[in-house]
């Protein structure tokens, strides 16, 4: 379903390498499983012939690995970029994540891509093979005799389906045509919560968080998190915590990363992505993003490299934290 | 009719805030039809605040403004008083039988080069 | 581990009336760390704080817990007393059990059970308090003052008097600034060059003051104490030290038709000039763009001329490089541009003018040589109408003007239409106000005066427009005390512009890093207790950078500042708070949160080498705080995702261990 | 069986230059508040991280307060507009996940406001009274 | 290029020299003028109140045929132009008046105020430009002494109608320039001729617009030009000594198409 191909992104790669643009690719590669798609680093044309890999599942952002990448390779490195990616980019240029000198940006157009959980919903559990079949996926499993056709609209990760941007906002080359910024419906699920009771919220994300393993998954694709040391790996920080002793504990982790990230969260989608337990963390950072909409004026994170993230910014007519309730009483 | 009614109206269809105005009377040096009203532009602005709006309801200042926008333009404290005295015009022409100019008047009045434009300015302002 | 000693102040009844101070002292034994409890009557006695002494020598303690009242109280005492017996002050930490507990409280048990839990987060805090020491940095006893008007002048004057060397920048090629285009001075009617001028000499004659004409700052580093500024001087084309200011070359000068800046453009002046007779320093300046010699290598008649030598067409900008111990921002004001209020036809007739420039034509040293001529056509106006709050008090919306009030017309506009009024008496003086405000000493009584004795017509309301016709003006404007329209046929129109910050302000703001408020005023420490100081440490603020302001209210705010400026420079050494900021270079990521929120610009980067696993290594982005810019109030802490950011004192690990021990 | 009176434990952060000279101050006039507040001392406001917050709820506070000079009057000139930012979108959180939007608050209390903090804290103190114990978020461990 | 174009009432009628002058000057500019279907009144004033709807309609109806063909709507009638323009202002920044319009005409489309409002000198200005048309001049009008009378409409509100500096406007004085005359200036080429008071009070109307002439002759002017049919009407009503005419005349004039205009 994707409009741009494989081979269009293998011969952009291979001929980048060959002139001697980059030294390296920052791609996908296949995992265990087809749909188990997982970042790696391409050094040569041959690697990058035989093993990139450009499906619907190649959700993953890749702007986060430059901030480790760029320090490693010799001379500039290629990245591939969809147009939500280049928001993570310009906001970790904005802090001074990476040396733009050292990436070769590409932008790429992107269509979509596909939630494997909700492949698993029509299918079942046992897939084998996922092939891609033009505007459906052709799911092999171990259970069913012959391959199911799922509709790539219909499995489209949440993220994707609720687009907020086609637009690149960074690149040195783009290949397709650019779209545009998207009015999409992204905070209708923020709002749909707003409007419950506390206890309907309280319980909700009760259910929701009690399912956290504390597995870091969410920390560590993130792109905003690319703190050197988190806070919860920090002995001296005083709230240093592996692992979830107790229900409180992956809520205040929850709460403080949202926190950590509010102002710099792109509303990429990586956290729910990875989730290996299919909390809806994004829900978190658009709450952030909402109320920062609402109560500051518009942002977008990474829309602009440079830009001042709201909470390092301030007027003097800013409203009261009690207003804020205020605000929402009047409008339930 | 309310006073407090009509008060309400006046500012909530004209969108002007008569608080914002520092009494500098910017608007009534600006004026080019001064001389013909009762009550000049400042004097709306401060009547209207104060809620004494009957009496610029009977004025035939209300006809007098010619809707050139100077006052608009020229406050330092953007309070728009055309704006007030438009709403206060038309709280008075929407009335029943309240229009100020009728069509059995326009004879009289109009000669052979008369514009088209000036009949319309001048229903537009004088009538529902 | 800490050895921690709690003791517990009666305060003869004020705490030990409500709260059982045995009580505390035993439970709070127990705690962890704790080798020494005890109770006394008055802690703050030299027996209590002999008490302390004694029981730090005697059990080795390392941490001090008081029991007692505020902290803002006495912490500085207990400190003091810790010091002395050999023990960091800083590991001294007050329960504040009389203030905060025994005061609000009525009943014993409640009393004493919140004093416990307060003495435990005490304790707590002290077993993670680390010894502080102030750092300390030296200061370079010499001031930069930036700006040479009036503000300047006096506060350069008054910190050499204070026998500290000081520099004035000046973009000018005199100093002297506004005040020296001014006739006369409200509310006495002096005139302002003969009370300017004599501290114009001073200046030039005082061997402390240096004085950089026509230079402008052009980098800012460092911090209070240790500023390194760099003043770019522009070339003049003459040599300073030789030019005697004959003024021979100005005669012979071929280029003579140049707008005279000094009566700002009201009549010309050569391509080398000097700004007017008693400038300071009193050199010639070639103005590159007008002269012959520069812009085409033809002319070089004032070289010729020049019996000193003076005259050097090949000089160059030249880079200065000092260090200052302060900075004093007195960079002034201009008037607003009148091009956005044409309704006053200041763009169309030459015989509307601002009230600067009425200054300039009533001069005796101006264009006119003081006799009041209309512009235009050197007629003397017979009727004059001043119109006053021109673009100041305006709507933010209205996109034209400011929205504060310049302060100072008021008083110039009465002082105008009074000296007009007493010099050519059969002249009508109209000004049109919206309010007049006059609070100031001995202002109402002169305002009073130009009306009551010297007849000038006070209207209330305002001009619309300006009409010229022929060689009148028609003044529309209301009436608004007799509900009327005037129409006034004038032959000078004068606005009083509102005033604002001088361009220069912003970039230099940037470069000191100290803020501004939207109008581009600088904004003060506290608008009412630091009135001079910028937040940014060593930075002071003089004249009507801060804000609008008239002479008197600006050289008392140069001598104020320039007191903090020579506060500053006596000291030897700085001692910092030793409570700031401090940054863990490797768990920060370099991402500048904390630089931007940081109101001191106290937070700089710089690229710095790490060592990698496998012998590699990594250069990575690192915040560092100067400590003596720092100030200590930790919103970088909070700004800082990765926890890399910390203050000392109020350490994240302490202040979670204070409410751990509150919530227990 | 006794029946221990619930009493609920606030934690409330004050700024040294502000609010806890005005807490100093209601101490000075005598103005009662009830025990259940405690008070820490920071800097400013803004030293407040939402750490410390959570760190109290989860150790069993009932009620958060955090106190700091009015908005334009910070020490540090900035600091408690950066403090009334992260605590309206903090709180919002707090919201959002169910927490009681009653059981956190900030005030602005100046020196001079002795009386105001009593009351702030009476009131303060009674409203989370109200709420009864902190259940959503805190640490069962930490519960004795 | 094409734009849409709304003559209004007066054009048709009193003053169909304005609207001839446009159309052929426009043609020699390489610019098409596609009169607006059926286009109704503009209403004549623009009614400042926020719930008066109904007499902005046909405004909004223009705006929307112009905004289907994806053209800039021009006027040269100045009171046509602010009443089109204030009325698109109020589309953008008003949705409460934007919602009930869109709900009152009821089409499938909404309408927000894409339509860019352009005033033919605007045109003249910002799509043809000022020295595109100098060189289209073939009859340069050297020697007149022309000063340009903007009246109210053009410049006020200025918030909205953004066409220049509304206290010292050059864009018709570059006009003038650009057909090789000299613009005189004068101060009263901002303040109202007394627009619709001749109707009741033409007294008053015949101060206002005396002060207006006075004043250009006073500065030199040998001729006024408007955009305006009713300040044409009161300054000639009121006996004006200098000739008032359209500025599209003396543009048609200097292209050399005012002659076939007459025909």
């Amino acid at each position: 379903m994707q409009k741009i191909t494989r081979d269009q992104l293998v011969e952009k790669a291979v001929a980048l390498l060959s002139d001697g643009t980059v030294s390296a690719v920052l791609g996908w590669s296949r995992g265990e499983f087809d749909y188990d798609i997982t970042p790696a680093v391409f050094k040569s044309a041959e690697e990058v012939k035989e093993n990139f890999v450009w499906n619907d599942f190649c959700g993953a952002n890749f702007s986060k690995y430059l901030v480790a990448q760029t320090g490693k390779v010799e001379g500039k490195i290629l990245v591939f970029l969809k147009p939500c990616d280049t928001y993570s980019f310009n906001q970790l240029l904005t802090e001074h994540r990476f040396d733009r000198e050292k990436v070769y940006a590409v932008g790429i157009p992107c269509e979509g891509m596909a939630d494997i959980a909700k492949v698993r919903e029509i299918v079942g559990d046992g897939i084998v093979s996922i092939e891609d079949d033009g505007e459906s996926l052709k799911v092999s499993t171990l259970y069913a005799d012959a391959p199911v056709l799922v509709g790539a609209k219909d499995v489209m990760a949440e993220r994707c389906v609720n687009c907020k941007s086609k637009k690149h906002v960074a690149f040195d080359e783009l290949m397709g045509e650019d779209g545009e910024v998207i009015e999409s419906a992204r905070f209708d699920e923020v709002a749909r919560l707003e409007a419950m009771t506390p206890d309907e919220r309280f319980l909700f994300w009760q259910n929701e968080l009690s399912r956290c393993i504390r597995c870091n998954a969410c920390r560590d694709a993130c792109p905003a998190c690319t703190c050197e040391k988190c806070v919860f790996d920090n002995p001296d920080s005083a709230v240093e915590n592996k692992a979830p002793a107790n229900s409180f504990e992956e809520k205040m982790f929850h709460i403080i990363r949202a926190f950590h990230v509010a102002g710099r969260c792109t509303d990429c989608g990586e956290c729910s992505r990875v989730c290996p337990q299919n909390i809806p963390l994004h829900l978190l950072n658009r709450k952030f993003i909402k109320d920062i909409n609402e109560f500051y004026g518009e942002y977008q994170a990474g829309a602009e490299v440079g830009s001042r993230a709201p909470l390092v910014d301030y007027t003097t007519e800013d409203l009261e934290p009690g207003e804020v309730f205020e605000r929402g009483d009047q409008d339930a | 009719m309310n006073k407090n009614f009509i008060q309400e109206e006046i500012l909530r269809s004209s969108g002007v805030n008569p608080k914002k105005c520092m009494k500098c009377g910017k608007c009534s040096a600006t004026c080019p039809a001064y001389d013909e009203m009762e009550y000049h532009p400042h004097q709306f602005v401060s009547m209207v605040e104060n809620g004494d709006i009957e009496p610029l309801m009977n004025s035939k200042s209300l006809y007098r403004c010619l809707s050139c926008f100077a006052c608009i333009d020229r406050c330092p404290r953007s309070v728009q008083p055309a704006k007030l005295v438009e709403a206060v015009r038309l709280a008075v022409v929407r009335q029943q039988g309240k229009n100020h100019l009728t069509a059995n008047d326009i004879p009289e009045l109009i000669d052979d080069e008369t514009p088209q434009q000036l009949l319309v300015s001048a229903f537009r302002k004088y009538t529902k | 581990m800490q050895r921690v000693g709690v003791f517990v102040c009666w305060c003869g009844s004020n705490i030990a009336g409500t709260v059982d101070v045995a009580a505390v002292a035993e439970a709070l034994k127990n705690e962890p760390g704790v080798v020494f409890s005890t109770d006394y009557q008055y802690m703050c006695s030299q027996a209590g704080q002999d008490i302390i002494k004694n029981a730090i020598a005697e059990h080795n303690l390392t941490g001090i817990v008081v029991c007692s009242c505020s902290p803002r109280m006495h912490e500085a005492t207990f400190r003091k007393t810790a010091a002395a017996a050999g023990l960091n002050p800083y590991m001294v930490e007050i329960a504040n059990i009389r203030e905060q507990c025994s005061w609000v409280h009525k009943d014993m048990t409640t009393g004493t059970e919140k004093a416990i839990i307060l003495g435990k987060a005490a304790v707590a805090k002290v077993n993670l308090n680390t010894p502080l020491t102030p750092g300390e940095s030296p200061v370079t006893k010499r001031a930069l003052v930036i700006g040479g008007g009036i503000a300047g002048i006096q506060t350069a004057l008054d910190i050499a008097d204070a026998g500290f060397p000081v520099d004035i920048v000046e973009t000018k090629p005199t100093i002297g600034g506004k005040m020296a285009q001014l006739d006369k001075t409200f509310p006495t009617l002096d005139c302002a060059a003969c009370i300017l001028t004599p501290k114009m000499v001073d200046v030039a004659q005082n061997e402390k003051i240096r004085i950089f004409s026509y230079s402008e700052v052009e980098e800012v580093g460092g911090f209070v104490g240790n500023f390194d500024v760099k003043i770019k001087k522009k070339a003049r084309y003459v040599k300073e030290d030789i030019c005697t200011g004959c003024g021979a070359c100005v005669d012979k000068c071929p280029m003579k038709k140049n707008p005279n800046e000094f009566n700002l453009g009201m009549d010309n002046r050569p391509a080398i000039y000097i700004p007017f007779a008693q400038a300071v320093p009193k050199v010639a300046t070639i103005d590159p763009n007008a002269c012959n010699m520069l812009k085409n290598g033809k002319c070089g008649l004032c070289a010729r001329v020049c019996a000193a030598g003076a005259i050097d067409y090949t000089q160059k900008d030249e880079i200065i490089e000092e260090k200052y111990g302060a900075i004093v921002v007195a960079t002034g004001f201009n008037p607003i541009s009148m091009e956005k209020f044409d309704e006053f036809a200041y763009n169309q007739s030459k015989d509307v003018i601002t009230s600067l420039e009425f200054e300039r034509l009533t001069n005796a040293a101006g264009p006119t040589a003081g006799h009041l001529e209309r512009p235009s056509d050197g007629k003397s106006p017979k009727t004059i109408v001043f119109v006053q709050c021109v673009g100041s008090r305006c709507d933010a919306c209205s996109e034209k003007g400011k929205e504060y009030c310049s302060k100072i017309c008021c008083m110039y506009t009465a002082k105008h239409a009074m000296l007009t009024r007493d010099k050519y008496p059969d002249t009508d003086v109209y000004v049109f106000y919206i309010d007049v405000r006059t609070p100031g000493k001995n202002f109402d009584e002169f305002y009073r005066r130009a009306v009551e004795e010297f007849g000038v017509k006070y209207i209330k309301g305002m001009v619309g427009k300006v009409t010229p016709e022929g060689d009148k003006l028609k003044v529309q404007a209301s009436d608004l005390l007799s509900n009327k329209q005037l129409h006034i046929d004038a032959d000078l129109v004068v606005l009083a512009a509102a005033i604002e910050p001088d361009k220069s302000a912003r970039p230099l703001a940037t470069m000191l890093t100290a803020s501004m408020d939207t109008n581009d005023f600088f904004t003060e420490a506290h608008p009412k207790l630091r009135p001079v100081e910028s937040p940014t440490a060593g930075v002071f603020l003089s004249g009507a950078c801060q804000g609008p302001k008239d002479i008197p209210e600006t050289v008392s705010q140069a001598g104020a500042a320039a007191s903090k400026v020579i506060g500053l420079l006596a000291k030897d050494k700085l001692t910092g708070n030793p409570c700031v900021a401090h940054s863990n270079e490797l768990m920060c990521n370099g991402c500048s949160s904390c630089e931007r929120v940081c109101p001191y610009g106290a937070i700089t980067y710089e690229d710095k080498e790490f060592r990698m696993p496998n012998r590699t290594t990594k250069i990575r982005r690192v915040a560092s705080v100067n400590p003596a810019v720092c100030q200590g109030c930790g919103a970088c802490t909070v700004a800082c995702p990765s926890g890399a950011m910390d203050l000392k004192g109020f350490a994240n690990s302490q202040i979670i261990a204070e409410v751990d021990a509150i919530c227990k | 069986m006794q029946v221990k009176e619930y009493k609920p434990l606030i934690v409330a952060f004050c700024c040294n230059w502000c609010s806890y000279a005005g807490a100093d101050l209601a101490g000075n006039n005598r103005l009662n508040y009830p025990a259940d507040v405690k008070i820490i001392r920071v800097p400013c406001s803004c030293r407040v991280n939402p750490m410390f917050i959570l760190r109290a709820f989860q150790r069993g506070a009932d009620g958060v307060i955090i106190c700091g000079c009015h908005p334009g009057d910070c020490h540090y000139t900035s600091g408690n507009y950066y403090t009334r930012r992260r605590m309206a979108a903090l709180f919002s959180m707090l919201d959002f996940l169910g927490i009681e939007k009653e059981r956190t608050r900030v005030e602005w209390v100046s020196a001079a406001e002795g009386a105001k903090f009593a009351a702030t804290m009476n009131e303060f103190a009674q409203t989370v009274a109200s709420l009864g114990e902190n259940k959503r978020l805190e640490d069962l461990r930490c519960k004795k | 290029m094409k734009v849409s174009y709304f003559p209004g009432c007066t054009l048709k009628n009193k003053a169909k020299d304005l609207d001839e002058y446009a159309r052929k000057s426009a043609e020699v500019l390489g610019i098409t003028l596609e009169e607006i279907q059926d286009w109704q009144c503009c209403g004549g004033v623009f009614t400042t109140a926020k719930n008066e709807i109904a007499t902005k309609l046909s405004s909004v109806r223009a705006l929307k045929d112009a905004a289907a063909k994806e053209q800039p709507l021009v006027s040269v009638c100045s009171a046509c132009h602010n009443v089109i323009k204030q009325t698109n202002h109020a589309m953008q920044t008003d949705s409460d008046f934007a919602t009930k319009v869109n709900n009152y005409m009821a089409e499938e489309s909404l309408y927000t105020g894409e339509t860019q409002v352009y005033h033919y000198l605007e045109m003249l200005r910002d799509l043809v430009g000022f020295d595109a048309l100098k060189e289209k001049v073939v009859n340069a009008l050297s020697g007149k002494k022309i000063a340009a009378y903007y009246g109210c409409l053009l410049l006020r509100p200025n918030g909205v109608m953004q066409m220049d500096d509304p206290e010292n406007p050059q864009i018709m004085e570059n006009f003038i320039r650009a057909i090789g005359a000299t613009p005189v200036l004068y101060a009263m080429r901002n303040e109202c001729c007394g627009g619709y008071i001749s109707m009741e009070s033409p007294d008053l109307a015949a101060n206002k617009s005396n002060a207006v002439v006075k004043n250009a002759v006073a500065a030199g002017a040998d001729m006024i030009i408007t955009a305006c049919p009713l300040c044409k009407y009161n300054l000639i009503k009121n006996g004006a000594e200098i000739p008032v005419v359209y500025f599209t005349e003396v543009l048609a004039e200097a292209l050399g198409v005012k002659e076939d205009t007459n025909e």
